[in-house]
């Protein structure tokens, strides 16, 4: 078994004086792409910001790439090759598509050059014939489109992808999900927090549960789907 | 009130001429000052109650340089460096500790560095006014350009100032950095989280911000008074300009401050009396009829 | 900052002297505390410090001669920060806590009218050294029985002024004037009264054109090419101080003033006369402190004396200071007492020898108890030092004539 | 009713501690600093009510308490109306004022606000200097003022005027903390904390904030006329921009959590002056340094400082 691109051990995270995780851990490996599941609060984001650095635990540790990389800020965790697409999208709404996806653009860690604009094009065909527009006109799915293409143009080694179907047309979530299988396809590793289980099944070998802050269930994705008293006691489905 | 005045000015060519070039003149430094603070405002939120210090800051450091260089050329340029490392060290030791705080807060602290700076200046350069002189290659009758008055040393100002405003303008519009700076102003933790080190962006943000009011105090140290407090009125009506023209905007604060040029130069002739009243209750019209200023993005 | 406290030492020596021999007179003697506020931060800094500069001299001078009445002179100074309201309570403070008998007010202006209200209430004795608001000594609604003012008056400059530029205008032919003035009382009051009397020596006077720019305006441009605009022959201002040097740096470049004659009150101070790095000649000025008016041995001698003590030449407000402290010093003498009533008793109608007396004296007018008889005057401008040439000294009967009637026509008298 | 109760208490004790003060001491300065501090403390709490209590940052607060010593000062030279009647109509024209000028600012949010209530000030300095005829322009108010007799008793005694401002300070506190405890403090609170739920709640929140910056309006005039009897007089300083800043100051760095916060605020910023005035004429360097000494060290108010060192929770916060 390789050893972990990334692994969360045991974090508590506050807002304030309010505790939002209690202990959350979890691994993914290279190559794989995980899915975190749970109901909308129950500590899904915050666990994604954990990691890409925008709210540091208080407690235990989050390591990338086997050096321990707890509480360090969302521009050193970027350059280390995480790259964040965070649930509402943001994409900078003046600029244009190109300008978007130029200001993400730099080297991975070890200096690979993947994914040039040219690529980027070619996997994202939608984004070519609208490069000049403003991304703040765009429709929601290509907004996703975008954010993740964006977060590609980093040469980022892991994606956590934050609730990309939320809010999406479910003929645009599955063009999503299309994209995101061919992601899987070339080894790409990821993380996918969802609240929609079925979107993640064709993506996700592998899953995990959170709820209230805290870690409930461990499984792959195929036995996540056969158990239903988790599905209908933390997933409402 | 004189409107037949005013009336007589608008229909003369020598006249109109004038008072055109002397608003363009007034306005171009004032959006120099207030570019950078609008710069500041847009990216960081922070409102720099002390830039009026940058200009006067930049005005004596080009005064100093150039008593010992005998260059303006220098003497500008030492201002504009000065007040970017200034402006850095500013960020860094005391702003960077206020990011996100309430702007009294921040009131204070730049409240603090203007005291501090208008001492020290007194300390340094001594409680006296200076003025720079012109400079020989400046000491040349004025130009007359249909029948008005055009003195070649604020041709070079007007040239020089819409230079290093067309220059920022392409920095911003154009290069990656400058649209770095722009998404930041937008959405700081995401440009972050994109990998870029926002940090070193503030900084530089800064950095630019405090070279555009170093230069125009430099610019303008042959003509007007150095003395220690003079960053005070410079402060107020870039302040004035920034909210007109939209805070954040460069673009507004240029429109903005060439208006207020204007306004000041003809409202010197149809309203002798009441230009500074002017001023305010135009600022307070807009700000009651477009609370975010012409040009700016209303923020949430 | 120059110590302001007296050592516990000064003070208890000075209060063992008293319990030993009262009466004695010399070093041993009780100091007169002197009250001193003025601006000393701040962009008016220069005056607090060049009002403090004179007294220096005067108190180092008096001491080494007795002091008052055999009694050392003791200097308490304080910053007032430019603002009436702290103007007034360190005035309380001077003469309540620190225990100043007497006060040399420095303010300017609002200041001056602050202290003049706490010098009412408190009864103490204060020459003003600094207000050139005429109303503040001529108007019987704000006199004060123990106030008294050394400085220079804004009526007597228009007076001065205004037959001046009369002759000027006659020899030239002059008619068409325009004037530049600091959009404040200040501004507005010595503007007008400078035309009334400009107008009574030389009735066809026309004003074609009045710019008033705002204090500490950083740019004149647009109040430049307004006059310019205007063609006018004549131009009146009473800008000073860094507001004057930027206005004639930026006129400069407009040849504004080779276009016109231009009268300016102020100018004839080094203060702004060094500033000025292309100091265009010919321009009318009114003197505030030149070494050559009065040109006498007395004055420059003074004016030697300052510069070689601190480094620059004095200031308009620093003869006024230096004669506030010549006033306390010559009522002393005349009271052989340096009692503040028996002092306000002596100040009244006191005529001392002064080096800024027009003839060698100036005089505490009794009636309005402000000083009258210094040496007022207008020259013109020379590009390199002294800078003023050809001082026209005024005569002082011509002021006495027309201020009484100026007077009598506010109802001051 | 207990803690009303108990608050009259302490101020009638605070007055009596006052009144026998000057007895034990016999310097006037401490006089003299009380009467300021008065002045200065009633109009840096007002602030405090829109600051503090609704979030409403204002610059411009200065315009009624320069509008509160003008308009005192130029009834009682201008009009035969005796000091009361003088106070309370001072009370009344900086009510109506409020009610128009903040018509106006509160429909604006944060730095917005901030600079239209500066804007505001601004132009009612300049109209102030301009109209030299009633004003007397930057000169000032001149020729003092006239009748200073409250019941037969003279304020232009020093020991009166010290009694009659401990008394009015007092007396403004002790209402304003009336009003903060009040239903209407609680909606005030609402607001700061979240606009639109006060809002969902019920809270007419354009009323309830016009009335706070009303109120705040009436009670910095009451500073203002404290000022006017003790310069006797009225100039334009007082309505300009930094009177605003050194209230701003005053509760910045006393609390804006603390009730009395403002107050102690105002006795650090006089206290500063009055002895860094006296030491050195480089102030603004030694004033400069102080402030960034709080503003970087404690990082909020002092007495916030304290209060959330002994455990408490202080009612509000700035950061």
């Amino acid at each position: 078994m390789t050893s972990p691109v990334l692994s969360v051990e045991n974090i508590d995270v506050f807002y304030g004086a309010s505790q939002i995780l209690f202990g959350v851990g979890l691994e993914v490996r290279a190559g794989q792409t995980m899915a975190l599941l749970g109901r909308n609060g129950a500590g899904k984001s915050t666990t994604m910001k954990a990691i890409a650095g925008m709210a540091a635990p208080r407690k235990g540790h989050v390591q990338f790439l086997g050096h321990d990389v707890t509480g360090r800020k969302p521009y050193v965790m970027a350059r280390q090759g995480l790259a964040f697409v965070p649930e509402d999208r943001q994409v900078f709404p003046d600029h244009t598509v190109q300008d978007n996806l130029i200001i993400a653009a730099k080297k991975g860690p070890q200096g690979q050059d993947d994914w040039p604009l040219k690529r980027i094009y070619e996997v994202f065909p939608l984004l070519e014939p609208l490069k000049a527009r403003a991304a703040g006109r765009l429709s929601g799915g290509e907004q996703q489109m975008l954010a993740i293409a964006r977060a590609l143009m980093g040469n980022p080694v892991m994606l956590l992808l934050d609730e990309p179907s939320e809010g999406l047309a479910p003929i645009i979530v599955a063009r999503i999900g299309t994209l995101l299988k061919q992601l899987r396809g070339i080894g790409a590793t990821v993380l996918i927090a969802e609240q929609n289980m079925h979107f993640c099944l064709g993506i996700a070998s592998d899953a995990v549960v959170i709820d209230k802050g805290q870690i409930v269930y461990r499984d792959t994705i195929a036995g996540l789907k056969a158990n239903k008293e988790v599905r209908s006691r933390y997933l409402a489905m | 009130m004189d409107l037949d005045a005013l009336l007589g000015c608008v229909t003369s060519s020598s006249c109109l001429v004038t008072q055109t070039t002397s608003g363009l003149i007034v306005g171009m430094l004032l959006f120099m000052v207030a570019a950078g603070l609008t710069l500041i405002f847009g990216v960081l939120k922070i409102v720099n109650f002390a830039h009026g210090t940058f200009y006067m800051l930049g005005a004596y450091i080009a005064y100093s340089a150039f008593m010992f260089t005998g260059s303006y050329v220098l003497g500008v340029l030492a201002g504009g460096l000065g007040m970017a490392i200034f402006g850095v060290i500013f960020e860094r030791v005391l702003i960077s500790r206020v990011y996100g705080a309430n702007v009294l807060m921040q009131l204070l602290i730049c409240y603090a560095v203007v005291l501090i700076c208008d001492d020290l200046v007194k300390i340094v350069w001594g409680p006296d006014f200076y003025a720079m002189g012109m400079p020989p290659a400046f000491q040349v009758p004025p130009l007359f350009i249909a029948g008005g008055v055009v003195p070649p040393f604020y041709i070079m100002l007007i040239v020089v100032a819409l230079a290093i405003g067309g220059a920022l303008s392409l920095l911003l519009g154009l290069t990656r950095i400058g649209k770095i700076i722009r998404a930041a102003a937008h959405n700081p933790n995401m440009v972050s989280a994109l990998g870029i080190n926002t940090t070193l962006l503030y900084s530089l943000v800064f950095a630019v911000g405090g070279m555009l009011a170093g230069l125009a105090g430099g610019l303008a140290a042959p003509v007007r008074s150095l003395t220690p407090g003079m960053g005070f009125s410079i402060l107020i009506e870039s302040f004035i300009v920034t909210v007109i023209g939209g805070m954040g905007s460069i673009g507004g604060a240029l429109i903005a401050a060439v208006v207020l040029g204007l306004i000041r130069s003809f409202g010197t002739i149809g309203f002798p009396l009441f230009t500074e009243g002017l001023m305010y209750i135009a600022m307070i019209i807009i700000l009651v009829f477009k609370p975010s200023g012409l040009f700016g993005k209303e923020i949430v | 900052m120059k110590p302001t406290e007296p050592t516990r030492r000064t003070v208890l020596t000075g209060a063992a002297a008293v319990l030993a021999a009262p009466h004695i007179a010399g070093a041993q003697a009780k100091a007169v505390r002197i009250g001193m506020q003025a601006t000393f931060s701040g962009p008016l800094a220069q005056s607090g410090i060049t009002h403090r500069n004179a007294i220096e001299m005067e108190v180092d001078r008096i001491n080494a001669a007795g002091g008052l009445a055999g009694r050392p002179i003791e200097m308490v100074y304080r910053d007032s920060k430019s603002q009436p309201q702290e103007a007034a309570r360190v005035a309380r403070e001077l003469v309540n806590s620190d225990g100043c008998e007497m006060l040399l007010d420095a303010e300017s202006s609002a200041g001056s009218f602050a202290v003049q209200e706490v010098v009412r209430d408190l009864g103490v004795l204060c020459i003003h050294s600094s207000s050139e608001t005429s109303s503040l000594t001529a108007d019987p609604k704000y006199r004060v029985a123990s106030a008294f003012r050394s400085s220079r008056q804004g009526i007597h400059d228009a007076i001065v002024g205004g037959a001046y530029a009369a002759k000027v205008a006659d020899a030239r032919k002059l008619t068409k004037w325009a004037t530049c003035s600091p959009d404040y009382a200040y501004g507005r009051d010595t503007t007008a009264q400078y035309l009334e009397y400009l107008k009574h020596f030389k009735p066809d006077i026309e004003v074609i054109s009045q710019a008033w720019p705002k204090l500490g305006q950083p740019d004149f441009t647009e109040v430049i090419t307004k006059l310019i605009q205007a063609r006018p022959q004549a131009m009146y201002t009473a800008l000073y101080g860094g507001d004057l040097t930027a206005f004639i740096n930026q006129g400069n470049i407009y040849a504004l003033f080779s276009a016109m004659q231009v009268f300016s009150v102020n100018l004839a101070d080094y203060t702004a006369l060094t500033a000025i790095k292309n100091l265009p000649p010919g321009i009318a000025t009114g003197n505030r402190y030149v070494v050559t008016c009065p040109d006498t041995v007395a004055n420059r001698d003074w004016g030697e004396a300052y510069r070689k003590r601190f480094n620059e030449y004095p200031t308009n407000w620093s003869w006024q200071s230096s004669t506030g402290m010549r006033f306390y010093e010559g009522a002393a003498k005349k009271a052989g007492s340096a009692d503040p009533k028996k002092l306000a008793e002596a100040l009244r109608g006191l005529t001392i020898e002064c080096p800024f007396g027009v003839d060698g004296t100036v005089t505490m007018r009794a009636e309005d108890q402000t000083v009258v008889g210094y040496a007022i005057g207008w020259g013109t401008t020379l590009t390199k030092p002294p800078y003023v040439a050809d001082v026209k000294p005024a005569d002082w009967g011509t002021i006495f004539e027309l201020e009484t009637e100026w007077k009598k026509r506010n109802g001051f008298i | 009713m207990g803690r009303i109760f108990r608050d009259i208490a302490i101020g009638i004790l605070a007055i009596a501690v006052l009144a026998a003060v000057p007895h034990l001491i016999p310097g006037k300065a401490f006089q003299d600093f009380v009467i300021r501090c008065s002045s200065m403390a009633l109009f840096a709490t007002s602030l405090n009510l829109l600051v503090g209590y609704t979030g409403l940052s204002s610059f411009g607060h200065g315009l009624f308490f320069g509008l509160g010593t003008y308009s005192f000062a130029l009834l009682m030279q201008r009009t035969g109306i005796s000091l009361p009647m003088a106070f309370i109509a001072t009370l009344l024209i900086n009510a109506v004022t409020a009610v128009a000028v903040g018509a106006i600012c509160i429909r604006l949010r944060l730095i917005y606000f901030a600079f239209v209530t500066l804007a505001m000030q601004m132009l009612m300095h300049s109209i102030i200097i301009s109209w030299v005829g009633l004003t007397g322009g930057d000169q000032g108010l001149q020729g003092g003022i006239p009748r200073r007799v409250v019941a037969g008793i003279d304020l232009g005694n020093q020991y009166n005027l010290y009694i009659f401002a401990a008394v009015v300070l007092v007396i403004g506190l002790l209402i304003m903390r009336h009003i903060v405890n009040t239903s209407f403090g609680t909606s005030l609170r609402m607001i700061r904390d979240n606009e639109a739920r006060a809002s969902f709640l019920g809270i007419v929140v354009w009323r309830v904030k016009l009335t706070v910056f009303v109120l705040s309006a009436v009670f910095a005039s009451v500073g203002g006329i404290v000022m006017s009897l003790f310069v006797s007089g009225a100039y334009p300083e007082l309505i300009n921009w930094p009177i605003s800043g050194d209230a701003i100051f005053a509760i910045v760095m006393g609390g804006v959590g603390s009730f009395l916060g403002p107050t102690v605020g105002t006795m650090i910023l006089l206290l500063l002056n009055d002895v860094v005035t006296r030491q050195t004429e480089y102030y603004g360097l030694a004033l400069g340094i102080i402030i960034l000494a709080f503003a970087l060290g404690l990082r909020r108010g002092l007495l916030d400082f304290i209060t959330e060192r002994l455990g408490g929770r202080p009612a509000g916060g700035i950061s």
